[in-house]
C-alpha cells in the first residue's frame, strides 16, 4: 500500500500586497513503504515548499490551496495541529536543510532527544531511558555518546547534521523527509553522511523523500527520481532509467551538466535562460523558453504529467511520441541541449607550460595566532607552498574547506602577508608592498568571488560596479568608463549591455551576476585573476556556462588564472595543472589529467571517491577514516 | 477594553482595597476638633518647614540656610523689628538705650526660663554674641561686620552692653535679628558650625519640638513660656510642601493649611473663592524690583536719560498681567510704601510712585538730546540708533513676562532692545559682574534703612566691570550718596536718620540709579476656621516673617 | 534604560520558510517600480507602521502649517487669564492669558524639531563613531569602543539633568545638544557590530580591488547597506529625544520661552491648572505627546521589521 | 581569563572616568552654591543679604590648592569613603543623606522594575506565542497606547484622580506625616500605601519596552529552524514556546534588565519629584538645583557604579544562561 499519497497538491504564497505565487502546482505522486525517492530541482523550483507542505509545516503567507496529502490512508491535509501531533516524528520525521540552525542552541543534545521522547510517549514509551536510546542512535550515525552532553555550538557542521539525522530516526519513523541534508558540508563529509543514511534506510526500512539540487547524489541514492521545475513535477522515473534516458528536456539538461572528471573526454552541458516568474500566468509549457527542442505547440499548450516509459513526464513531445521520449533519444546530445563545454585528454590550446611565470609563490607559509588569556594558539594555515602562474594558463587549487585554499588567495592578492616565504609578481615582491604600491599592484591581480550575491553591492548599479576600477586604475572619465563597461558586459556575454548597465544586482539572476563579477575583474585588464570557487554557488544547469566563459577569457586574453575549487570536475574542465591542498600542505601537484587520473595521494583519492557516480557501483573507501568528526569549529 | 488595562484596573482596585484594609481608613487627619474647650486651639497646620526635600533635624539658629522652621519658635531674640512698619517690639529685652553713639545697652527681661528649666540671663545673651564673634561663619546677619567691638553682660547680669568703635546705629536691626542660645548647652558644643542642636533644642521660645519626620515637623506649646498666657495654640504641624507644584496648590485651595506662604496662581479663584469667609491672603510688599541699567555704559551714564525713563515703564500692566495683580507699584524713592512711609521726604507726590507716561518720556528724551530719526529710531548722542539687550532669567516666567512689557515700552520709544534669557545662575552672575546693559534687580525692603540704601548704592559695595560686586550691581559711584550713607550710619536719633534717608530717596528720584517697578510680594495665606487674629492689610502688626508675633495674637475662632 | 526592543539586532537570519526568495524579490521589485527605497516599502507594508506614518504626517502638517491652523500666536497673552474652554479658546487660556490650543499647535513644531534634529545629530554621531570603530579596528576601535561603552554605562538621565541645569544658556539648541551628547552610544555600538560583519563582505573586498579608498568604501559601499539600521537608530533617537525634551521641560530645565508640550505641562502644573480646574490645559499636552510617541512606536513596529525579517507582516 | 581581566579593566577605567567627570563638573559650572541655596531660600523677589551670603560661603568652604592637588585630595577622600558634607543638608554628610534615600528608591524602583520586566516578558512572550491573533493585537497595541503616555503626566492624573478626588491614596511622600519610620507594621502599611501611585505610574508605562522587545525576539526565535523542527517533532505548543522560543528570546533582554536594575540607584527623577518620594532621583534633582556638588558627585558615582556592577553581573548571568557564551568564557 502506498505510504504517502500526494494528490493534485498546490501551494500558494500570497503575500499581502504583491502578486500571489503558485510555488507548487498540482503535484501528484506517491511513496511506497521503504521506498527512497529523490526530488530534484534547482533553487526556487518549489521543492522545499513541497517538503514543508507534506510535513504540514507551512507558515503564512504560504498555504495549501488545493489537493490532498494522504499518509498511511489518512488524509492529513486539513488536520489541525493537535491531531497532527501524534503523527509527527513518530511517523513523519525530517532533517532540515541547514543543520547549523536546526538544533536548539541553549539546550544539550540529550535534552533535544529527551523532549522528543517525552512528546511521544506512545512511540517512545512512558519512561524511556534517554541516555541509552539516544546514545544508541548517535552511535548509529557514527557519533560518540559523549555528544549527548554537548551543546550544538560545540559541534561541527557535520556532527550537527549527524545529530539531526539521529534525531530524525529516534522514534523509528516510517517516513523521513530529507531536505538538502548535506548542503553546505564538505564533500567528503557529505559523502560519509549520505552513505550512512542509505545504509540505515536499508536496514530500518523507512521511506525517504530526498530533496536535493545535487543531481549526482540523488541519482546515486534514490530508487526513483522526480524532477521538479517551476512548481511542477516534470519527470518521475526510476533512477536507473533516468540515467539511461531522460524523458524531459530539462532532466536531460540537468543530467548533461554532470560528468566524471576521470573520463577521457569530459562533456558538460548547460541550460541557458532562467525559470519563469510564477506570479504570472503562463499558457504553454513552463520550460518552453529554455527548451532547445520546443515546437510551436509548446508555447500555447500546457503539457500534462503523463505516463512514459516506466515513469511519467510532462512534455508535449513525449506525449506525441509513440514510444515515450524516443524523440529526445534521437537527437544528438550536443543538439538537444543549450550548450556544451568539453575537455578532452589533449593539452589545451593555451599558453605554453614553460613561458616565463608572472607570479611565483615560493615556500610560502602563514601562521595565525589566536590569543586567549595567557595561552596563544598558533594555527598553521599554509605551510611551505610553492607554485607559479603563467600567462594563458589555469592552475587549479583543490582542497576541502579549511585546507588553506582561501588563505593562499588572500596571500597572493596582498590582502594578507605571508609569515614566511616570498611571493613575486613579475619583479615586485608582493609580500612587502605598502599601501599605495598595493593599490597599483591590484590593477594587475583581480579576484572573482565565490558568492555572486555578496560580491556585488546590492545598492549600487552594475555601471557603478564596473566603473570604479576603470576610473581608479585606468583613469577613465564618466562617459568613457560607461562605454568600456558596456564593452565588458558584451565580453562576458551580457548583451545588449545597455539593458544591464543601470540595473541593480538584485534584478539579475545568479549566473548574470557572476558574469558581472567576472567583467569587473577584467576591467583593469589584469594579468592575474584569482577565481575563488566561482561556480559553487550557482545552479548546476548554468555552471558550465561560467566555466566556458572563464576558459574563453584565459584563452583570448592570456590571463594567468588561479582557479580555487573543491570540485574536481570543474578543475578537470578548466585547469592545465592541479594542485591539491590538505591542511595547508600541498600534497599533489601536476598536470590535470595526471593528478585526476592517477592520484597518488590518499587525500586526493578520497576527494575523487566522494564524487557521486550514478548508476555505477561505489568504489570502496580509501584507507583513511574521515577525520572531520573530531574537529570542532573554531569560535562560533 | 484590553487585556492589560483590564488587569491594571483590577490591580488598582486590588491595591486600593488592600491599602484601605491595611490602614483602616485614610483622611482621618483632617477630621479635627478645631477649638478646644479650654479656649485653646488644638493644633494648626502650617506649610513647609525648610531643610530640603528630605529634612534632617537641624535647629541651629545660626544656620539660617539649613535650619528647620521650628527653630524660630524655640529661639528668641532681644527685640523683634516687625517687617511691615518696622516697629520695635520688646522681646527678650524690655528696652534699649544708646548711652552714647558708640554704646548700646539692652535691659534683659527677667523671669524668663529656658525650656529645660534653667533661668535665662544676660550672660546667655553675651555668650550668644561672642559665639558669633568666634565663629564668623555663624554670623549670618553680620553683627560683627559692623563696628561692634564687644558684647558684655553688665548691670548685675540684667543688662547687655554693646560697644562700638564708631557710631553703631545701623547695627541695631542686626542685633535684634540675632537669636539667643543657652550658654549652659552651647558652651559644651565642640564645633557650633556643625552643631545641629537636634535633640530637644533648648530655647526660650513659646514652643518646643515634639516630633520630626521628613514629612512633618510638630512643635508643641511651651507651658512655661514667659508670656504663655498669650499663646493659644497647643500645637503646630508643619507639613513638607517644598514642591510648590499642583498638589500643594490643590491642598492649599482645599483648605488643608491654616497658614501657608506659597505662590498660587489666580488666588481669588483658586483659594479665596473656595471659602470666601475663611480663606484669606495678604501679600505684603517686600523689596523693590527695579530696572537696573549698567551705569558704566552709554547712554545709561546720562542722568537725563535715566530720568526720562522713569515715566517710560507701564508698571500697572506689568503688575496686572505679568505679576497677576499680586504686587504693588514701587516707589521711585527705594522705600517700601506704605509700610515705610514715615521715611518719605516731605512733599513727595504719590509717595514717590511715578505714573506711566510715554509721551513725557519721549519728550524728555528728545529734550535730553536723544532724538528719533525718520524711521522712528531713537538715536544716541553719537547719532547712531541706541540698541541694547535686556537680560532676564529665562526660567523666571513672571520676570520674563514683565521684561516683555518693559521691552515693549522701550521699543515704542524707538530703542532697539534684544531680550536675552540666560539661566538664573548665569543671569545673577552677569548682574554681579556687570555684564549686562539692562536687567531686573532686587534691593531694599528690610527695616535696616542703612542696608536698604547702602547695599545697592554704596560705592564700597561695587566692583569694576568683570569683578563681582558685593551688592552695588548698577555700579553707582557718587560722593554725595556715600556721604549720606555715612550720616545715616552714625545717626542714632530718628530725626537724623530721617534726614539722611530723605537725602537718599532724593538721590533715587533725582539721579535715578535704578528704576523700581514693583515690590516683590511676601506670600501669606491663612484660614480663619480655627484661628483668628492673623496679620493682614487691615491690621499689619507683623509680616509673614514674624511668626512669634502672630503666635501671641492668634485666638481661637468663635463659631 | 535601554530599549530592549532593539537589543536583538542580529543580522537578518535566513528565513527557513521555504522558497520565499521569490517573494522578497517581488517586494523589492514592487518598491522599485514605485521609485521608493526598499526600506520604505517594508515600512509601508506594515499596517501598524502605516498608521503610525499617517499619524506622523498629520503632526508634521500641523507643525508646518501651525500659523494657519492656530488661531493665535503661541505667546499672545491678550486674553483672559485661566479661562476654561470656550468657543474662542477651544482649550481655554493659560494663567498668563495665552491660548492653549494655539500653544498645542505650535508645540508640535518644537517636538518634531527636537525629534528630528536630535535624532539626526545623534544618528550622525553614532554612525560616524560606529563606522569608524568598526571599519578601522585596531587601536582606533579600542579607543572608540571604550567611549561607546562608557557612554552606555554613564547614567543618562542624571547626566542630562546636570548638563541641562548648568548650561548658561537655555533653549532648544541646548536640549538638542544634551540629548545628542547622551544618546549616541547605543546606536554606535549596534552600528559598529553591523559594520564588522559588512566589512568582510565580498563587495567591500571588491571595492578595494577596484582601487577605492577607505572613505569612499565606507560612504558608498557600506553606509547604503546600513540604511535600515540607520533608520532604526534615527527612529529610536528621535523618539527618545521627544520624550527627553518633554521630561526635561517638565522638570523646568527647558527654556520656558519655547512653546513645547513639556513646558506647557510644566507651566500648567506650576500655573495651577488643577486648582483652577483648567483640565484642557493639563490634559491636552499630555495627550498629544502620547499620540506623537504612539505614532513613533507604531512606526517602530515596521522599523523593527527592517532588521528582523521575521517581524514582517506578509 | 582575559575576558575577566578585560571586564575588570573596563570597570576600573569607567569608574575612573566617572570619578573624574564628577570632579570636573562643579569646577566647570558658573555660580556658587551659597548663592544658589540662599536664592532658593529667599526667593527671587527678595534681595539676598550679603552678610548671610558671606556666612554661608565660609561655612561651605572653598577648595584650595591648585586643580591637581584638589584632584588628589578628592581621590584620596573617595578612597576612604569620604564623600563630604552636603551643601543642602549641612552639616549632615552626603553619606547620611544618601543612606536615608537609598532604601526608598531601592524598594519602589526595584520592585517596579522587576515587576515590569516580569509582566513585560510574560506578555511579550504571550503575544509572540499567539502571534497575529487578537491576543497579540491587544497586547501590542494596548501596551503601545498605554505605555507611550508620558508617565510624569500620567502621574499627575493619578494623583488628581486617586489622591485628590477619590482620596484613596496619599498625594505624595514616602510615608505620612503621622508615622515614624521604623520596623513596624504600621509604618510599612503606611509606606506601602504611599508607594501605590508612584509604583502604578511606573508599572503602567514600564513593561512596554519589555513587551515589544520580548515579542520581537521571540517571533524571531520561533521563526528559526530549530523552532520549526520542534514543531515537526510534534512537541506541544507550550514546550516549543517555552524552551524553543522564550528561553532563547529572553537572553538579549537580560543585559537590558541588568542595566535597568543598575540604574535603579539613580531613581526615577520625574516620578520621585512629582510624588515627593524621598528617593535618590529627587535627591539628584535637588542636588543639581542647589549646586550641592558633594551630594551630586556622590549620587553620580553611586549610579555609575550601580550600572557598572549590574553590567558586570549581566555578563556573568549571560554566560550562565547562554551556553554559547559560556564556552568562550571558559576558554
Amino acid at each position: 500500500m502506498t505510504l504517502l499519497e500526494v494528490e493534485n497538491l498546490s501551494v500558494t504564497y500570497s503575500p499581502r500586497d504583491s502578486a500571489a505565487v503558485r510555488a507548487v502546482d498540482k503535484v501528484d505522486f506517491g511513496i511506497e513503504e521503504g521506498e527512497f525517492v529523490g526530488l530534484l530541482g534547482e533553487s526556487g523550483c518549489g521543492k522545499s515548499t513541497l517538503g514543508h507542505a507534506i510535513l504540514r509545516l507551512l507558515e503564512k503567507p504560504a498555504a495549501i490551496t488545493g489537493g490532498s496529502i494522504t499518509f498511511d490512508g489518512r488524509d492529513i491535509t486539513h488536520l489541525d495541529e493537535d491531531e497532527l501531533r501524534p503523527l509527527r516524528w513518530a511517523d513523519l520525521s525530517t532533517v532540515f536543510q541547514s543543520s547549523m540552525n536546526s538544533l536548539n542552541p541553549v539546550i544539550t543534545v540529550r535534552e533535544q532527544f529527551a523532549d522528543t521522547f517525552a512528546a511521544h510517549p506512545e512511540a517512545a514509551g512512558d519512561r524511556p531511558d534517554v541516555d541509552a536510546r539516544a546514545g544508541e542512535l548517535l552511535e548509529m550515525v557514527s557519533l560518540g555518546r559523549d555528544v549527548l552532553r554537548r551543546y550544538p555550538h560545540e559541534l561541527s557542521g557535520g556532527m550537527k547534521q549527524r545529530v539531526a539525522l539521529a534525531l530524525a530516526l529516534a522514534l523509528r519513523p516510517r517516513f523521513v523527509l530529507l531536505d538538502e541534508p548535506t548542503t553546505g558540508l564538505d564533500v567528503v563529509v557529505q559523502r560519509d553522511i549520505l552513505d550512512r543514511l542509505r545504509e540505515l534506510q536499508r536496514k530500518l526500512g523507512f521511506a525517504v523523500l530526498f530533496i536535493s539540487h545535487d543531481l549526482g547524489t540523488v541519482m546515486e541514492m534514490a530508487d526513483r527520481v522526480m524532477v521538479m521545475y517551476a512548481g511542477e513535477i516534470v519527470e518521475d522515473q526510476p533512477a536507473g532509467d533516468m540515467i539511461e534516458s531522460q524523458l524531459h528536456p530539462y532532466s536531460a539538461g540537468l543530467l548533461g551538466s554532470y560528468a566524471d572528471p576521470r573520463d577521457e573526454v569530459v562533456q558538460v552541458a548547460f541550460v541557458p535562460g532562467r525559470p519563469p516568474d510564477l506570479s504570472r500566468e503562463h499558457a504553454g509549457c513552463l520550460f518552453e523558453p529554455r527548451c532547445p527542442v520546443s515546437v510551436d505547440a509548446c508555447r500555447t499548450e500546457h503539457p500534462e504529467l503523463l505516463p512514459a516509459g516506466r515513469g511519467q513526464a510532462r512534455c508535449l513531445l513525449v506525449e506525441q511520441s509513440p514510444d515515450d521520449g524516443a524523440l529526445l533519444r534521437d537527437v544528438a546530445p550536443t543538439d538537444r541541449l543549450g550548450g556544451v563545454f568539453s575537455a578532452d585528454s589533449e593539452p589545451r590550446a593555451r599558453g605554453a607550460a614553460d613561458t616565463e611565470p608572472v607570479m611565483v609563490v615560493d615556500g610560502v607559509g602563514k601562521t595565525y595566532r589566536t590569543k586567549r588569556g595567557v595561552r596563544t594558539t598558533t594555527t598553521r594555515a599554509v605551510d611551505d607552498v610553492s607554485f607559479a602562474l603563467r600567462p594563458g594558463r589555469v592552475s587549479a587549487l583543490v582542497g576541502q574547506s579549511g585546507s588553506g585554499k582561501t588563505t593562499i588567495a588572500r596571500l597572493i592578492t596582498g590582502v594578507e602577508r605571508p609569515s614566511s616565504g616570498t611571493i613575486r609578481f613579475k619583479d615586485t615582491r608582493v609580500d612587502t608592498l605598502r599601501r599605495r604600491a598595493m593599490r597599483r599592484y591590484r590593477r594587475h591581480v583581480q579576484l572573482v568571488f565565490q558568492d555572486p550575491f555578496s560580491a556585488l553591492n546590492p545598492t549600487r548599479t552594475i555601471a557603478y560596479a564596473l566603473g570604479r576600477p576603470l576610473r581608479n586604475h585606468l583613469g577613465m572619465t564618466g562617459e568613457q568608463a560607461r562605454q568600456r563597461a558596456a564593452e565588458l558586459l558584451e565580453t562576458v556575454g551580457l548583451s545588449p549591455a545597455e539593458q544591464y548597465l543601470d540595473k541593480l544586482p538584485g534584478q539579475l539572476s545568479g549566473g548574470q551576476r557572476q558574469r558581472v563579477v567576472i567583467a569587473r575583474a577584467l576591467a583593469p585588464q589584469p594579468e592575474v585573476i584569482v577565481a575563488d570557487e566561482p561556480i559553487s554557488m550557482l545552479d548546476v544547469s548554468i555552471r558550465a556556462e561560467i566555466v566556458e566563459l572563464l576558459d574563453r577569457l584565459v584563452r583570448e586574453r592570456g590571463i594567468a588564472m588561479l582557479y580555487i575549487t573543491h570540485d574536481l570536475l570543474s578543475a578537470r574542465l578548466l585547469a592545465d595543472e592541479v594542485m591539491v591542498l590538505n591542511q595547508g600542505v600541498m600534497v599533489e601537484h601536476g598536470p590535470t589529467l595526471e593528478v585526476i587520473g592517477q592520484a597518488r595521494d590518499a587525500y586526493t583519492r578520497r576527494l575523487l571517491a566522494a564524487i557521486p557516480r550514478p548508476g555505477r557501483s561505489r568504489e570502496s573507501w580509501p584507507d583513511e577514516p574521515p577525520n572531520e568528526a573530531e574537529r570542532v569549529p573554531a569560535g562560533s | 477594553m484590553m487585556r492589560r488595562p483590564r488587569s491594571t484596573t483590577a490591580l488598582v482596585a486590588g491595591m486600593a482595597s488592600l491599602s484601605l484594609f491595611l490602614t483602616g481608613c485614610t483622611g482621618t487627619e483632617n477630621a479635627d476638633a478645631s477649638a478646644g474647650s479650654d479656649g485653646m486651639i488644638n493644633y494648626l497646620n502650617f506649610g513647609d518647614f525648610g531643610g530640603g526635600t528630605a529634612p534632617k533635624a537641624n535647629y541651629n539658629p545660626y544656620l539660617p540656610a539649613f535650619k528647620l522652621s521650628a527653630t524660630d519658635y524655640v529661639h528668641e531674640r532681644l527685640m523683634i523689628v516687625e517687617g511691615t512698619k518696622c516697629r520695635e517690639v520688646p522681646w527678650l529685652a524690655t528696652s534699649y538705650e544708646w548711652t552714647d553713639p558708640k554704646t548700646l545697652v539692652f535691659d534683659v527681661r527677667q523671669g524668663v526660663k529656658w525650656n529645660d528649666g534653667k533661668p535665662f540671663t544676660a550672660e546667655d545673651v553675651a555668650f550668644s554674641f561672642n559665639l558669633l564673634k568666634k565663629h564668623s561663619a555663624l554670623d549670618s546677619v553680620g553683627v560683627w561686620d559692623s563696628d561692634l567691638t564687644s558684647v558684655k553682660a553688665t548691670g548685675g547680669n540684667k543688662k547687655v552692653t554693646f560697644s562700638f568703635d564708631k557710631p553703631g546705629a545701623t547695627a541695631f536691626t542686626r542685633i535684634t535679628e540675632t537669636a539667643i542660645v543657652p550658654e549652659h548647652i552651647w558652651s559644651k558644643v565642640k564645633d557650633p558650625t556643625t552643631f545641629t542642636n537636634a535633640k530637644n533644642p533648648v530655647g526660650t521660645g513659646p514652643f518646643t519640638v515634639k516630633s520630626l519626620n521628613p514629612r512633618r515637623l510638630v512643635i508643641e506649646r511651651n507651658p512655661d513660656y514667659w508670656q504663655a498666657d498669650k499663646v493659644k495654640v497647643k500645637e503646630i504641624r508643619f507639613n513638607k510642601a517644598d514642591a510648590g507644584g499642583q498638589v500643594e496648590q490643590l491642598k492649599l485651595s482645599r483648605g488643608e493649611y491654616d497658614q501657608q506662604g506659597m505662590f498660587i496662581p489666580d488666588i481669588k479663584k483658586s483659594y479665596v473663592a473656595r471659602d470666601p469667609e475663611h480663606h484669606k491672603y495678604w501679600y505684603a510688599p517686600g523689596g523693590s524690583i527695579s530696572v537696573y541699567m549698567n551705569l558704566t555704559e552709554k547712554p545709561f551714564d546720562d542722568v537725563k536719560f535715566r530720568r526720562a525713563l522713569t515715566t517710560a515703564f507701564d508698571d500697572k500692566t506689568v503688575i496686572r498681567k505679568a505679576q497677576l495683580g499680586y504686587v504693588k507699584e514701587a516707589s521711585q524713592t527705594g522705600l517700601v510704601v506704605p509700610g515705610q512711609e514715615k521715611w518719605l521726604p516731605k512733599g513727595i507726590e504719590d509717595q514717590g510712585r511715578i505714573a506711566y507716561d510715554p509721551k513725557a518720556a519721549d519728550k524728555a528724551l528728545t529734550k535730553a538730546g536723544y532724538e528719533k530719526d525718520s524711521q522712528g529710531r531713537r538715536l544716541g548722542k553719537d547719532g547712531k540708533p541706541i540698541s541694547f539687550s535686556f537680560k532676564v532669567p529665562g526660567e523666571w516666567t513672571d520676570w520674563v513676562a514683565s521684561a516683555d512689557i518693559v521691552i515693549k515700552n522701550l521699543k515704542s520709544l524707538g530703542f532697539e532692545v534684544e531680550k536675552e534669557t540666560p539661566s538664573p545662575d548665569a543671569a545673577i552672575e552677569d548682574r554681579q559682574t556687570g555684564r549686562y546693559d539692562m536687567t531686573f534687580g532686587v534691593h531694599g525692603g528690610s527695616c535696616n534703612m542703612y542696608n536698604n540704601f547702602s547695599d545697592p548704592l554704596n560705592s564700597d559695595r561695587t566692583a569694576p566691570i568683570g569683578k563681582k560686586a558685593m551688592s552695588n550691581e548698577v555700579r553707582w559711584k557718587d560722593a554725595k550718596t556715600d556721604e549720606l550713607l555715612a550720616d545715616l550710619k552714625s545717626a542714632t536719633s530718628e530725626k537724623d536718620q530721617k534726614k539722611a534717608v530723605a537725602g537718599l530717596t532724593r538721590v533715587m528720584t533725582d539721579e535715578v540709579p535704578m528704576i523700581p517697578i514693583w515690590y516683590g510680594a511676601k506670600w501669606f495665606q491663612y484660614k480663619t476656621t480655627k484661628a483668628v487674629g492673623w496679620p493682614n492689610a487691615e491690621n499689619p502688626y507683623a509680616s509673614a516673617a514674624d511668626p512669634l508675633l502672630w503666635m501671641t495674637h492668634l485666638k481661637p475662632a468663635k463659631d | 534604560m535601554t530599549t530592549p526592543s532593539s537589543t536583538s539586532m542580529t543580522a537578518p537570519a535566513p528565513t527557513g520558510a521555504g522558497d520565499t526568495e521569490g517573494v522578497r524579490v517581488a517586494a523589492i521589485a514592487a518598491g522599485r517600480s514605485n521609485r521608493l527605497p526598499g526600506w520604505f516599502v517594508i515600512l509601508w507594508r506594515n499596517g501598524k507602521c502605516r498608521f503610525g506614518l499617517w499619524m506622523l504626517l498629520a503632526f508634521v502638517l500641523v507643525a508646518v502649517f501651525a500659523p494657519v491652523i492656530a488661531p493665535y500666536g503661541p505667546r499672545v497673552d491678550d486674553f483672559g487669564l485661566s479661562e476654561g474652554p470656550t468657543g474662542a479658546h477651544w482649550l481655554g487660556t493659560t494663567a498668563r492669558g495665552e491660548d492653549v490650543f494655539s500653544q498645542i499647535v505650535y508645540g508640535a513644531r518644537t517636538s518634531l524639531l527636537v525629534g528630528t534634529v536630535a535624532g539626526v545629530l545623534s544618528t550622525i554621531v553614532a554612525t560616524a563613531v560606529g563606522l569608524t570603530a568598526g571599519y578601522l579596528q585596531g587601536t582606533v576601535d579600542e579607543v572608540l569602543s571604550f567611549f561607546i561603552n562608557l557612554g552606555l554605562v554613564v547614567p543618562v538621565l542624571p547626566l542630562m539633568i546636570t548638563l541641562a541645569a548648568y548650561s548658561p544658556v537655555k533653549g532648544l539648541g541646548l536640549i538638542i545638544a544634551v540629548i545628542t551628547v547622551t544618546g549616541w552610544a547605543f546606536g554606535a555600538r549596534i552600528k559598529r557590530a553591523q559594520i564588522i560583519t559588512l566589512r568582510t563582505r565580498d563587495y567591500v573586498t571588491a571595492a578595494k580591488f577596484a582601487g577605492d579608498g577607505t572613505a569612499r568604501i565606507i560612504a558608498y559601499e557600506i553606509a547604503p547597506n546600513m540604511m535600515s539600521l540607520i533608520v532604526v537608530g534615527f527612529m529610536g533617537s528621535a523618539l527618545g529625544a521627544i520624550g527627553a525634551e518633554a521630561g526635561l521641560a517638565f522638570l523646568g530645565l527647558g527654556d520656558p520661552a519655547t512653546t513645547s508640550w513639556g513646558t506647557m505641562l510644566n507651566q500648567a502644573s506650576m500655573g495651577g491648572a488643577m486648582t483652577t480646574g483648567q483640565w484642557a490645559w493639563l490634559v491636552a499636552p499630555g495627550i498629544v505627546l502620547a499620540l506623537l510617541i504612539t505614532a513613533f512606536t507604531l512606526i517602530n513596529f515596521g522599523v523593527d521589521a527592517l532588521s528582523n525579517p521575521h517581524l514582517r507582516e506578509d | 581569563m582575559t575576558y575577566f581581566v578585560r571586564r575588570a579593566g573596563f570597570f576600573l577605567a569607567t569608574l575612573w572616568a566617572a570619578v573624574t567627570l564628577n570632579f570636573l563638573i562643579p569646577r566647570l559650572q558658573p555660580g556658587d552654591p551659597a548663592q544658589a541655596i540662599l536664592s532658593r531660600l529667599t526667593g527671587k523677589s527678595q534681595a539676598v543679604d550679603p552678610a548671610q551670603l558671606e556666612a554661608v560661603r565660609k561655612m561651605l568652604g572653598a577648595p584650595d590648592g591648585n586643580l591637581l592637588a584638589q584632584y588628589g585630595d578628592y581621590l584620596g577622600a573617595l578612597a576612604h569613603g569620604q564623600f563630604g558634607i552636603s551643601y543642602t543638608y549641612y552639616p549632615y554628610t552626603v553619606t547620611d543623606v544618601i543612606g536615608d534615600a537609598i532604601p526608598w528608591t531601592l524598594v519602589l524602583v526595584g520592585v517596579t522594575q522587576i515587576l515590569s520586566f516580569f509582566i513585560g516578558t510574560v506578555l511579550g512572550a504571550w503575544a509572540a506565542y499567539r502571534r497575529n491573533t487578537r491576543a497579540d493585537s491587544w497586547i501590542t497595541l494596548g501596551s503601545t497606547f498605554v505605555g507611550t503616555l508620558p508617565f510624569f503626566w500620567l502621574a499627575l492624573l493619578l494623583i488628581f484622580v486617586f489622591a485628590i478626588t477619590l482620596r484613596w491614596f496619599p498625594d505624595g511622600g514616602g510615608y505620612g506625616g503621622g508615622s515614624q519610620p521604623g520596623w513596624n507594621w504600621l509604618f510599612f502599611s503606611d509606606a506601602f500605601q504611599h508607594s501605590v501611585l508612584p509604583g502604578l505610574s511606573l508599572l503602567i508605562t514600564g513593561p512596554i519596552g519589555w513587551i515589544l522587545g520580548m515579542r520581537n525576539n521571540m517571533v524571531q526565535t520561533l521563526g528559526e529552524d530549530y523552532a520549526r523542527l520542534a514543531r515537526a517533532k510534534g512537541l506541544s505548543r507550550r514546550r516549543i514556546a517555552l524552551t524553543y522560543g522564550a528561553r532563547i528570546a529572553i537572553l538579549p533582554n537580560v543585559t537590558g534588565f541588568a542595566i535597568a536594575l543598575g540604574s535603579i540607584l539613580g531613581g526615577t527623577v520625574l516620578v520621585e519629584t512629582i510624588f515627593n518620594y524621598p528617593g535618590m532621583g529627587r535627591l539628584l534633582l535637588e542636588a543639581v538645583s542647589n549646586k550641592d556638588f558633594p551630594l551630586m558627585q556622590t549620587l553620580f558615582l553611586f549610579t555609575t557604579v550601580g550600572v557598572l556592577i549590574a553590567n558586570f553581573l549581566a555578563d556573568v548571568a549571560y554566560g550562565f544562561l547562554d551556553p554559547r557564551v559560556r564556552r568562550t568564557e571558559a576558554a
